[in-house]
């Protein structure tokens, strides 16, 4: 259960296909400052399962230490969490979908669990193009340590203490990019019509999908002087365009001024309608979308939304060739080789 | 030349390489051979930490007692490296044989008289039949192998058979190695007639046992154990157990449209190595890494999330010799105690000690067994001598009736057919293991969080340190319990006074020393084979007033969990330590001993 | 309301609040307001792992006697948070003072007959004299304040004086805090005249003794120690110790330019913090970081890097409830053990315990000369208790005589007068500590290669075992060194059978506990201060027949130090083990000690 | 001492500026493998610094583990060197620069050193822009551990195990690119005219400089099938022009063609003389130099030379506004408050 929970419920009272209502998709009562971005976060994961009915006990949760890794207690109360160490999340998350491919798995860090401590994890996970959704909820700091600055936080950006930062930030979605990631994307804690889809299509996307979503920390970096702020962000927001998820079966009944939109045809026949801004750019190439992040940043705006997404390249199980069953449901007769090859072993060792 | 060392079936021959020059296989096919001709073999790799260019050495025991320890010195040496050939000839034993090239001749200052000289002109001989350089380098190898044979007096049927054994998937290659055989036989025969005393004869001696590497049998075992997932980093000496596990598991599980029934993958680091191996236990595949001490050190965080979360590990901690980088290709079991005690607050580890290839396999399969059975991590406390040298050994058996202990886990049904509310940490059957469930068993039921935080019988996070430390005591509960699974001590005695204690690959030279040992003073002995330890362990302490603790460490760090775990008065222990990174020798134990009998001839206690 | 508890300075007064309520600062100037009137006080914040809307607590004890640790529960409530406040009414001592805000009614069911409700409508009286909800949230904390004053029949003037001085920067605030607190004065006065039976009365029991926060000590020890290079993660409860080091170094560091005598740098993790820690030392700067328990799990690879390597480290570890996360938020001296042998291999480490502010700040110094001195790490092993709660201690001081021990470090001018070939690890001096040189020093001489491989006394590469070997038992001549230079035990004995044992901030406790019990059973007391254990620890231990040995850890892991390294009988120590998370109490100590004493009241050697 | 030092020796028996011949910057004798790529870099090290005509004892020289971070024994003899643990010669460089800001930093990591288990600290050095000269010599697998892929390896690539691997690589140059560095360069081990000005440059240049170099393995990873074996590279670089560094009293008495040069002026006033290729672009942009890196990869071509160059960043001791003194010169007297200023304090302590 998060505080802002109720702004979603609305119109979530109504059973989804599997008969669920967003009741079945919520988590414990949340334990964050009110108003946390993580909150607002947190909410759309709960919002986008229940629109893509999806079994929550399906979905494994996985996350590291700070606020934001508190999140997954929060939501999807009939899925299992794992809480884990420090900046460790990747490698956990990697274990676990090896051990069994057929669950979804959310994993969630902040900017300090992923940007600093967990750089290494996450580089290794982008580059494995492991099949899970990597949600960052970005604040530019260090939430549950007090306030300390985070390594995505932007040069002279300014928190509760007043002291900007003298470093450069890290564009967690540019290294994603590069890194191989299938899906890239950002939001905003505060842009629920734009993360929804987001998170929904990251979810239906067969590899690496990452959103970097900034989500303000009311607490310790909510200043006038900070970028991470709600104001700041508010203000300086760009959007990719606008996307709408389309579930398999539904027909494509939205429509959009022609020139404008375009879909794209996820794996499980889902797909997406991109409604696209002008100014726009080839969605599968990387080389063009680490561009347009540059470009938009000169402008010190925010690129957000779909900033990235290929289809191309197989997961990590495709790229190592595992058998389809989840091998955590191998029985001992298909693991266990058995007495019958001793001999022959033994006698090579003669 | 008149004290020429003169055996049958009992000495040491050394063999002086240079590193990535081919000598591995030609010395390996020695000791085949050897082993072959049913007279027990050991043989030691000592190779630098470097890939080419630098001394490596070959040590090959022959011994008809089967003592398959270190013997310490050499009474033959094969010297053909030029850069340590002044040492190879400075410290063979009074009275041995020195082995060199003769391609070029022998410096002057090479004239100690008790030594006797084999010279064969190993580069002319190879120059002069073969033309390839690649070819030259490893027959030359092979030709010195065969002056071996005919030195050592062996058989030469049996060189035969093994070549064609190795080569039996190139058949082309075994006539010119037989061929370079023949050479050196020959030419040795020439000049060498009747000059070396010493021999190895056929006998019967090693009847169905095997020859071996510890790491190919972990892997192995790993394979056996059903272990699906290995997250691993390479490093020396560990680096060959994942290898072995690929290897076995290309042949036994990859199904008909050739996937892959496992999943290997390189970490990124050791952090990310046991990370892999933590969230796969945790969603219920059998997983595994391998590592050495440096990569302890790197998991101890994760060790201890898996101690207080209660997943399932299973670590192979393969030691060197420590500390930090310190000698990466010696051995040592110096890891004892950081392994034991790994991570920050209150911790405490499963340890298994194998002691030879054999027990590798074994113990990996318990490991597996008891990760789940206790929910906690496991650690396979093997070494480089173990792991990276071949050992001969009793053959791999299995039980086909046996069947994998998953440990309490809850199916859909389970949790359907409880009446009380499930609590994860809950301990039920008051054996301090609680029941778990893996994510997706069942739609309602069973979903928990977890985390290492602190949190109640049922996986909920709290600050109450009464709930926090009644789960604290439940591990210690927990422990009691691992005492009753982990395998026994293996205990010989006879009700003497004075105890000899010993683990791991310490076990091939304690148990030759006992032999001397117990020739002029009688002594109880026991292999210890895991941590925590077992009544046995406390028992044989109890009824022994003075107890020599042999280890491969400076700092007995076995000796320190003894008297920790048990409370035995740290007194009655005496340290025998070899710490110097080369496998312990059965002399070095007895001289420790020996040495303190003579001062010290009767036990301390039952004086007065 | 017969039994009403009635005590003058002597009693616990126990603050339920919210976090983030801006709680804390009123709660500190009560705290404050009793030290100034010359009254012995200790203050402990229990808080959550959380930044706001969780329960934290602030417990105040008020001792005349000078009792400074936790005392066990409380004489007096001000129940002002609604989510604890059933439990907050549960838990008060018989005969206790509930004090809440009665702006709304108290339910029925609070309806204890041994306990005094003391209502204050602290949200009306708020809301009636201030609009801005800020201001309403704040002052209303300063309301109960006031009550308090005149419950207490404290000396207004003192708060007066307080506040005056916390605001003397903002002297805009002074009047409204003041009439906040006469608000509540004056409601007490109206409504709760002459119910409370607590009093803290002037007094001038603490001298010159000031209050401060272990954390601020020894960040202020490394400004004066030195100290120019800091490299850190953010961790509880570890992060205030930069906090400090920054605030001070600010004030007394900065040249006239502005620029800075000092780095500190936020490391990505831990284990940068501590690789720039050993590059800085390597360089010459004194360096440090602080963490905690997570922090020294991941540090361990570089432990053994700087133990092997012989580089000084200052490391401080603010320990906190384990293992793995566990209760970041709550107090324990669980990584005594994880500390003292961190990382694979055979290594010691040097371990300092301060016991309160005062030697947070000398052994924070002291740290650093012994770090250079010996080459190697020195971890300052203090608490969450000790580190995050204010301590009333003796004033800080300096002896301006004294200077920097920078250890064995040679100048230029040094190589230039050598006459002997210099050794990077040769020990000349038969301490077991050799020359270090440091980069850049001389254009010729003294360069050499820093490595965590084996190396010879030369620093060079070798893999030859016995050199290995012989570096490894120098290490050990060093520890003995190290045994003579850190700070010795604190030992009061008056050679009694029995002895108490204790370090870090059990000390509080122990010093009460043992007035207690000395009352009814002889026995003498040591206070640890430092691993490697002098020569006075082995004395006290050998001499004393039975020795309650105090920790707050669950494994008794100093009794596992002393067992080890002294070779001391397990037999004799007797574990107090207090591990929830809150400070260990007196009282519990005592209830041990005395239930031991009653069903084993003679020592037990000597009886034959 | 390398095993191809005589291959520069001839022009060096000549002594510098300073009165060293080259021999006064050699190390001790290689243990590498003959032939190996990382021998040539050492050499090329050791022939910068004689040109450079630096004072050895002022460099110390930092490195991980493996067969790379071996080196530093076997150049610069008589300056300080420390070989640390794996993957965390960046936290140790940082260190030391902070104690000492007036000695040269040569970082000395491997591809498995750096992309792997350094990753983290790799992205932070860069990020703080230490005063470093950073050098990766990448040969795309780990040598020292008997040949396992690294994470440069190429998708496809395979060693001497003749197992292609299954994973994209990860470029070094886009990483220090994309966290900030200063200066990043890639050349060739077998290209020593291209390494030494660059080199040169890198030690020249204030704030982080970045080489990663090609260096085959010549034992593990030196096959036809190998993207960093020497044939491969050989037959796949692309330059992005040569340079020529130009010590700072020196003149520009080289000619080139009109047209095709161009000057950069270093701060110590030395400058740099960039011979271009027609296809150039603008080396202080950026976006500009990922593009470029991007492009060239296309056409499975290896992008040598200097790549970028921005001398505006302050490095770290400039961000942090530490003082000019080195740390660890300051004396007792200039660090200690002293007794004087304890009244004060304790008495706010009351
Ligand atoms: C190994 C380790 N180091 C440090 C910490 C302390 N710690 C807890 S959360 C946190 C940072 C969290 O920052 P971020 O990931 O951005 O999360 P946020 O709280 O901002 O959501 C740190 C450093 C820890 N728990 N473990
Ligand atoms: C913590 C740790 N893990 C693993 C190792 C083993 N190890 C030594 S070198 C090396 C890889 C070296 O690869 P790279 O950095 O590319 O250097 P190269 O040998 O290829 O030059 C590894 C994994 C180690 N020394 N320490
Ligand atoms: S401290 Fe910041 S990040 Fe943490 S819960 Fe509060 S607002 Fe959110
Ligand atoms: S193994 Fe490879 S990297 Fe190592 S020295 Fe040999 S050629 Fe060079
Ligand atoms: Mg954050
Ligand atoms: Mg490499």
């Amino acid at each position: 259960m998060t505080y802002i929970r109720s702004n979603f419920r609305h119109p979530a009272l109504t059973p989804n296909d599997k008969g669920y209502t967003i009741k079945h998709y919520e988590g414990a009562l949340s334990t964050l400052c009110a108003g946390c971005g993580h909150d607002s976060i947190s909410a759309a994961i709960v919002k986008s399962c229940y629109e893509l009915a999806l079994e929550p006990h399906q979905i494994a949760k996985i996350s590291g230490i700070g606020c934001s890794s508190k999140t997954p207690t929060y939501f999807l109360g009939k899925a299992h969490g794992f809480n884990s160490v420090h900046g460790r999340m990747p490698s956990v998350s990697v274990g676990a979908n090896m051990a069994n491919r057929d669950l979804l798995y959310i994993g969630i860090s902040g900017d300090g669990d992923t940007a600093s401590i967990g750089m290494g994890q996450f580089a290794h996970v982008v580059r494995r193009n492991l099949n899970m959704v990597y949600i960052v909820m970005n604040n530019g700091c260090y939430g549950l340590t007090k306030g300390q600055d985070s390594a995505t936080a932007d040069l002279g950006s300014a928190g509760k203490k007043g002291v900007p930062s003298v470093f450069d930030s890290i564009d967690l979605c540019e290294l994603a990019l590069q890194l191989g990631a299938g899906m890239v994307a950002r939001s905003f804690s505060g842009d629920k019509k734009q993360l929804v889809p987001l998170i929904k299509t990251a979810i239906k996307h067969q590899g690496f999908s990452f959103i970097d979503v900034i989500s303000p920390c009311v607490t310790f970096n909510n200043t006038p002087s900070s970028t991470k702020g709600y104001e700041w962000v508010r203000d300086h927001l760009e959007a990719t365009g606008t996307i709408d998820y389309i579930p398999q079966k539904q027909e494509l009944s939205i429509d959009y001024p022609a020139g404008t939109s375009r879909e794209v045809v996820l794996h499980d026949g889902s797909s997406l309608h991109l409604n696209k801004n002008s100014d726009d750019y080839d969605l599968s190439c990387r080389k063009s979308a680490i561009d347009k992040i540059e470009t938009v940043k000169m402008d010190q705006q925010i690129l957000t939304g779909l900033i990235y997404l290929n289809q191309s390249q197989p997961d990590t199980h495709g790229k190592i060739q595992t058998v389809d069953t989840p091998l955590n449901a191998l029985s001992q007769d298909l693991l266990c080789p058995g007495s019958g090859v001793l001999e022959v072993l033994n006698e090579s060792l003669r | 030349m008149s004290n020429k060392i003169k055996a049958c079936n009992d000495f040491v021959i050394r063999f002086a390489n240079v590193n990535g020059s081919g000598s591995a296989s030609a010395n390996q096919l020695f000791s085949k051979v050897v082993f072959r001709s049913g007279v027990p073999v050991s043989a030691k790799n000592i190779f630098p930490s470097n890939i080419q260019g630098l001394p490596t050495w070959f040590e090959v025991r022959i011994s008809e007692n089967g003592y398959l320890g270190r013997r310490g010195g050499y009474d033959f040496v094969v010297a053909v490296n030029g850069q340590t050939m002044w040492k190879d000839y400075q410290e063979l034993e009074p009275g041995g044989y020195f082995f060199y090239d003769s391609s070029k001749q022998l410096p002057d200052t090479y004239h100690r008289d008790d030594v006797t000289h084999l010279g064969v002109p190993l580069t002319d001989i190879a120059n002069s039949h073969y033309t390839e350089p690649r070819l030259r380098q490893i027959f030359k190898n092979i030709i010195y192998v065969g002056a071996l044979a005919y030195l050592f007096d062996m058989d030469f049927s049996v060189f035969e058979d093994s070549i064609a054994r190795q080569f039996s998937k190139k058949e082309k290659l075994i006539a010119p190695n037989i061929q370079a055989l023949k050479l050196g036989f020959d030419y040795a025969q020439m000049y060498h007639q009747g000059v070396c005393q010493l021999q190895i004869h056929r006998r019967d001696l090693n009847g169905d046992q095997i020859m071996m590497e510890g790491n190919d049998a972990a892997g192995l075992g790993a394979v056996f154990a059903g272990a699906t997932v290995a997250g691993w980093y390479p490093i020396t000496p560990s680096t060959s157990v994942v290898e072995a596990f690929e290897k076995h598991c290309k042949k036994y599980r990859v199904d008909d449209s050739g996937k892959n029934k496992f999943a290997i993958l390189q970490a990124e680091d050791e952090l990310a190595a046991i990370g892999m191996v933590i969230g796969a236990s945790w969603n219920g595949a059998r997983a595994f890494t391998a590592t050495s001490g440096p990569g302890v050190s790197l998991m101890s965080e994760f060790l201890g999330l898996a101690y207080f979360a209660e997943i399932p590990v299973v670590l192979m901690d393969i030691q060197r010799a420590g500390p930090s980088t310190g000698m990466p290709t010696r051995t040592q079991q110096s890891d004892v105690l950081s392994a034991a005690y790994a991570s920050h607050g209150d911790t405490k580890h499963v340890l298994l000690f194998p002691s030879d290839p054999k027990e590798c396999f074994e113990f990996t399969v318990q490991a597996f067994d008891l990760a789940e059975s206790l929910q906690t991590p496991v650690i396979l406390m093997s070494d480089l001598d173990l792991g990276m040298n071949v050992h001969q050994c009793d053959p791999i058996d299995w039980n086909d009736c046996y069947r994998y202990q998953r440990g309490k886990v809850l199916s859909a049904q389970d949790l359907d057919d409880m009446t009380e509310r499930w609590g994860r940490y809950l301990d039920i059957d008051g054996d301090g293991v609680p029941y778990r469930t893996l994510p997706g068993t069942h739609p309602e039921k069973g979903a928990f969080f977890t985390r290492g935080s602190s949190h109640d019988e049922y996986a909920t996070y709290t600050e109450d340190g009464s709930v926090y430390a009644r789960g604290m005591k439940r591990l210690l509960l927990k422990w009691q319990t691992a005492k009753q699974k982990v395998p026994s001590a293996a205990i010989k005695t006879m009700g003497h006074h004075d105890g000899m204690v010993y683990y791991g690959t310490s076990a091939y030279a304690a148990k030759e020393a006992l032999v001397h040992i117990q020739r002029i003073h009688a002594i109880d002995s026991m292999c210890l084979k895991s941590f925590p330890f077992g009544s046995e362990v406390s028992e044989f302490l109890a009824s022994h007033q003075r107890i020599f603790l042999v280890e491969q460490n400076r700092d007995a760090q076995m000796k320190t969990l003894l008297v920790n775990e048990l409370g035995v008065s740290p007194d009655k222990i005496i340290s025998v330590l070899n710490y110097d990174g080369m496998p312990v020798t059965a002399q070095f134990i007895r001289d420790q001993v020996t040495t303190y009998f003579a001062s010290t001839p009767h036990a301390l206690g039952n004086q007065s």
